[in-house]
């Protein structure tokens, strides 16, 4: 594993964050935010995302994807994390398409990848039951068994990019107790099937987040996606993945949030001198860019370490060895992107604290992130286990 | 029995005969606080009766002295007054800047005249005052401001601007910093003075903040009028008695760390207790039992402090030390919350969410002001290291 | 409560101050250690000690004692904290005289506790068991019936001024496994009796600690301290006057070893100026100087809530209030006395490390003092458990 | 099979036929590995002929030109080196100031009399160096230095003192830096030179610091004499080479942080572990894994950095950061073992203690020195403030 951009991932990562910064997406949001936008970002910018190919990235070249890993998701991600573009690339494309690439028949992927590549349809993972707190085997939603098929019920949360989307990847027990690692089951069900409700949720982030509710919906076999109770491990390795994704998001986020907080620390005048030369101040400077040259490493480690895996599992060694990169990643990320977006804050004085001042979005799109696919106390845990203490 | 317990005696008399059933057991809930003034607006219209039967025993302002309309009591007699109110768990008669900021301020540095004007109108809720410190070009270094005071015959002439005037949309009168004299150190030059803000001159336009509410304000003066005797202190002087007075800021604002829920019982909500009976996450827990042994700790520094004063010590720097102290506290307090509350800290509104998650995401983005309004911590950090250790530059 | 010296305690204070700065104790720390003497303090300074009347603070005026609290123990403690005084003021009073005066026979208080006031005769306290972590209720030493009477066998460790002891109060289990709070006692048992071995252990802090071995100790009934098998709850609340005493040594500590940085960091000159004068060293010295003042505070309410629930146990709800102040004090004074010296360390640069220099027998003493009667995260555990969490 | 490949086979049968049975296995044994020098230690025997073979080769200086006596190996080919020399868990050949720090200064700054001169020596281990920087009042103020060096004929003879000179009780030469020049801005006028110290001016007196070893010195010049040839780079312009030499030194502190003992095992030795085989105390296992994580992500910024320069890419400020980081890192991990190891961490010497805990106390006592030696953590975080952020003043 090399911890350096080749010139093709170079050169997208220019790309990525031209593109990015050309849709001023800090201004979008904004925007969206006071429009009270439910959707929450902007369908054109969308599809300009899919024009260019990132939406295709990770899927296979059959599947009509570029074949690419997550080594060059993290740098979409990051360049997205920059200007807080609230595009659903991370729910659609890594997280549910993700999961379909890896588990669906060739009828299913027939009928949702190539709209998801071309950013026609979207698709959002409905994984987290109302009530809990983030942990893939903990599962409170049922699918029971009927006749050649299932009846869906459960109450689902914080369902990433849920609002409007064309359908969900479902996580139901079949079978099994609650925080059992077997009996879970995946499902793909369109969004407009009877049953099926959805609420807009509206969080510190302004970003699109939906409760969806499945009262008694018919499944059937056709909807089932992947192997009969299988469900966990995939799951896992998709929320893996998209957990890497939201660290390049972090990444992008506190590398701008830092760069905005140190040119203020550059022109921001009191006491006759730039608060920057400011010696504590200083100090404190430059121990969030040791942080963040951390998180670089850890993002990019991450990243490559479940390229080597590969889709199918991989061995367990190497799976745990991923594991414990994935959680250091999080862990790392999430105490650092709150670290600094609280250092900026703080840095920027009463300004920080205005609405018209971009700071504040950072801050609230950093807790966001933080707590989602669990905080950094779960994955220091999480690492330890893979690391067997 | 002691003076003081028949004094106790009195107090629960008095408060089981005058205070409004509606508002006892509305102690904690900040909606049962009036802030009086001109226009003065009550979430329970019992708070009227309730302001004017405190204000009648001098209560809303119990250590002052009679003749101002306070109750001229001892501190003992305070902390039984207090007592008495947490007994029947009342909310008190009045809350502002007048009482916590002006009020003190007018006590050392007023005139005869000017206390005789001002507090009684204090003590009986009748102005509400803002405070007017800081300018956008001035934060940290206050002493910088800009704002212009300029003689014209018995009246200074204000024009300038200044910003997070706390409350200054409901506020009646506003004490502000002015400069009147530019030529020497930025220090001097400084004067102290109070304002009506019924004068045309005055624009208030409040401040959004990142947690949606707007407690601040930008304020502008436009040719705004004072009379020369509405200064405290000696014109020039304001230097020292805005210091002052932002010490009576600081112990306000570091205070705060009075916790709104009990953070054990918070998590034991949110994450269930083992078999011992115990917060089940031994991480967090321990994270809890930081943050309740900071805050104990914290109190009884505050109780230290009080009980050197009441010994006849001298006071020390320690609005400095309690502001810093207090409101990293309650940031990191806040911050705890949002790890045992997980996703559900994250709500801004609508379905998804109870009303308590809902007011805790406001109550952390809030909470994020604290360690800069009233001097940041930074600059109370280089106040210790200055005033109290002595270390130079 | 009132926290705040009443004026026989700060003439107390001043009293302690003056004596103990008068035996200039870092230097003789430094020669005792250089000697390598085994008793490692100066018996004529603790005779001194004990003609001042210390030694009889917290013992009843009935046993010879000046029948004061741990409100005026700290002050002494405080005072031996800023000089590294390494006189047995907290084994032999405190703890293992507060024993004996708890527990003791009028016959064992008649032979113990006027030698410990007269400094004629020391106890200490043989409680931590080899091999184990700290806590009272873990207890692996026995003393099995014998006929009228037990003997004794158990490998002690840790045991603070246990070498050159008098006499030793020995914890032993009776009845019970290994966790058990029933059946736990104690014995009072001299320092001749066959089968007691000692061994001097050195330790970091060149103070007095000994391995006190017991091989098949004869006890009789007469060595019995206080009732059989009720031994823990009076360990628990000596320990817990100690660790308290502990606390008043740990503040002292850090106030010295704080005011020789505040003053090297205005006389140290570099770049031109006193280093003093460089922000990012003034923002850490005025965080060390919160935490002082909090440790201040904490050390004082610790010392009154248990002089509130007084000698004999107490009411269970005001003894949990106080095991919360004490522990409370203990988790943020040795949290607080590692960051003080630890910063006075790296804030005097390169002298600090040096053996010539003072500052290095601070940070020695502090943590030993950080690891005994439980460390922080022992203290904090133990405060939450006291506040029903 | 590629070059690499053909490379690591030779390597593996030159190491099979050469390596000293005695010293396998013995990689982390610190003893293990020799500094030369005219009066070489050898804990082992065999590390007297294992320092010739691998001088032989060049392999005690992988990297460096074949003329000077190095291996003249791209990075490539060193690394596979290490990479079977690790396979037999063997030690290096060499190790010391000359070969980390002199030697790469003088193939940067050096003239090719001085390289001929000296570099052959250093990787044969013949003459073993230290280093002349900081004096009693110029610790982290390094450009203050006071040592004067005065001109006469072909000679400079110098006086002063050093301080910290890092072995050099038994150091043969020494790389210091001189005034040569006090009437400019201080970093003017200082003078990078070589002496050797058997010069009897030289007065060399160990000091003892806290954990009781020795590893610095005092150094005392009264009247050494050192011939104008042993100048590297220009008189005066020796603060240039200094600070490249610093960027090597910083690097190898930095560095240190290479465990000496794996904190899950030991933390799992002393506190037990779960039914599930975890460390039993889970808030000690979550320190654990907040440790293991910094050093996993330090050591992949380490290795990010490497493979950045490998792609041609230009070096940045690293070595402050490294320095910096590492450190902390390496002292936080001291502690945390001594929070397992409990009242076990704190022997000092004799009964009671295992070696391996003895041996604990001395390393987290050595360890405080990290964060000041080869420039401060206040020094490292000033240069990424300045040089790297671009903060005024």
């Amino acid at each position: 594993m090399k911890l350096v951009l080749d010139p093709a991932q170079a050169m997208l990562a220019k790309t990525a964050a031209d593109f990015a910064a050309k849709q001023q997406p800090v201004e979008r949001l904004r925007a969206l935010r006071d429009a009270r936008d439910e959707l929450g970002y902007t369908p054109s910018v969308w599809s300009a995302m899919a024009d260019l190919g990132w939406t295709g990235i990770p899927f296979r070249e059959d599947d009509g994807g570029l074949g690419m890993g997550m080594a060059e998701v993290v740098l979409i991600t990051e360049s997205l994390g920059r200007g807080l573009a609230p595009e659903p690339y991370l729910s659609a494309v890594v997280l549910a398409g993700g999961l379909v690439s890896a588990l669906g028949s060739e009828a299913q992927r027939a009928a949702w990848l190539a709209p998801t590549i071309d950013g026609s349809k979207r698709l959002a993972l409905a994984q987290h039951d109302e009530g809990t707190r983030f942990d893939p085997a903990t599962c409170l939603s049922s699918a029971v068994s009927d006749g050649d098929g299932w009846r869906l019920s459960g109450r689902k949360a914080h369902v990433i990019d849920g609002f409007a989307a064309d359908a969900y990847v479902v996580v139901a027990r079949t079978s099994g107790e609650q925080h059992d690692r077997d009996g879970i089951s995946l499902f793909l069900v369109p969004a407009d099937r009877a049953g099926v409700e959805v609420t807009r949720q509206w969080r510190v982030d302004s970003r699109n987040a939906a409760q969806v509710h499945f009262a008694d919906v018919a499944l059937s076999r056709d909807d089932l996606l992947g192997e009969l109770g299988e469900g966990l491990q995939p799951l896992e390795e998709a929320i893996d993945r998209a957990t890497v994704a939201l660290c390049g998001e972090m990444l992008g986020l506190m590398r701008e949030a830092f760069e905005r907080t140190i040119e203020y620390l550059k022109t921001r005048q009191q006491f006759g001198v730039a608060i920057g030369s400011f010696q504590a101040l200083q100090h404190r400077a430059a121990e969030q860019f040791v942080e963040i040259e951390l998180c670089k490493s850890v993002v990019m480690a991450a990243a490559r370490s479940l390229d080597e895996v590969g889709g199918e599992g991989g061995e367990p060694e190497r799976r745990s060895r991923a594991v414990a990169q994935v959680s250091n990643a999080k862990a790392r990320c999430s105490d650092a992107v709150i670290l600094v977006t609280n250092e900026a804050l703080q840095m920027h004085g009463g300004v920080g604290m205005t609405d018209e001042y971009d700071i504040g979005l950072f801050m609230k799109r950093a807790r966001v992130c933080e707590l989602t696919f669990g905080d950094a106390a779960f994955h220091r845990d999480r690492f330890a286990a893979a690391r067997g203490f | 029995m002691s003076e003081l317990e028949t004094f106790r005696e009195e107090v629960r008399q008095w408060l089981e005969a005058n205070a409004p059933q509606a508002l006892r057991g509305r102690r904690n809930d900040p909606a049962a606080v009036p802030w009086g003034g001109r226009n003065p607006r009550y979430a329970y219209p019992e708070s009227a009766d309730w302001l004017e039967r405190m204000a009648g025993r001098g209560w809303t302002a119990p250590t002052w002295p009679k003749e101002y309309g306070g109750g001229g009591l001892s501190r003992e007699h305070e902390r039984v007054l207090h007592q008495e109110l947490a007994r029947l768990e009342l909310p008190p008669g009045l809350t502002g800047f007048g009482l916590s900021m002006i009020g003190p301020t007018l006590l050392q540095y007023g005139t005869e005249e000017q206390k005789r004007e001002h507090l009684p109108k204090i003590t009986g809720g009748k102005i509400r005052w803002c405070q007017g410190y800081s300018e956008p070009d001035s934060g940290s270094d206050l002493a910088s401001l800009q704002t212009a005071a300029v003689r014209d015959g018995d009246e200074f002439v204000i024009n300038g601007q200044k910003i997070w005037t706390s409350g200054a949309d409901l506020a009646d009168w506003i004490f502000m910093l002015v400069r009147t004299d530019s030529s020497g150190k930025k220090q001097a030059g400084i004067t102290f003075i109070l304002v009506d803000m019924d004068d045309p001159g005055v624009e208030v336009r409040p401040i959004r903040l990142i947690s949606g509410a707007s407690p601040f304000c930008e304020t502008f003066f436009r040719d705004v009028r004072a009379p020369v005797g509405n200064v405290i202190g000696e014109p020039g002087d304001g230097w020292t008695v805005a210091k002052a007075l932002l010490g009576h800021e600081r112990s306000m604002i570091g205070g705060m760390a009075a916790p709104r829920v009990s953070l054990p019982e918070l998590a034991a909500e949110y994450l269930g207790r083992d078999e011992q009976g115990r917060i089940a996450d031994p991480v967090l827990r321990h994270r809890v039992a930081q943050s309740e042994m900071d805050a104990l700790s914290f109190q009884l520094t505050v109780q230290r402090n009080a009980d050197s004063l009441a010994a006849g010590h001298q006071p020390g720097p320690e609005s400095s030390m309690f502001k810093y102290y207090g409101t990293e506290l309650n940031m990191r307090r806040e911050q705890l919350m949002l790890s045992i509350r997980d996703q559900q800290a994250l709500g801004w509104e609508g379905d998804g969410y109870s009303e308590e998650e809902l007011l805790q995401t406001r109550a952390w983005l809030r909470s994020r002001a604290n360690s800069i309004e009233g001097g940041t911590s930074e600059i109370q950090l280089n106040i210790i290291s200055k005033r109290v250790l002595g270390l130079p530059g």
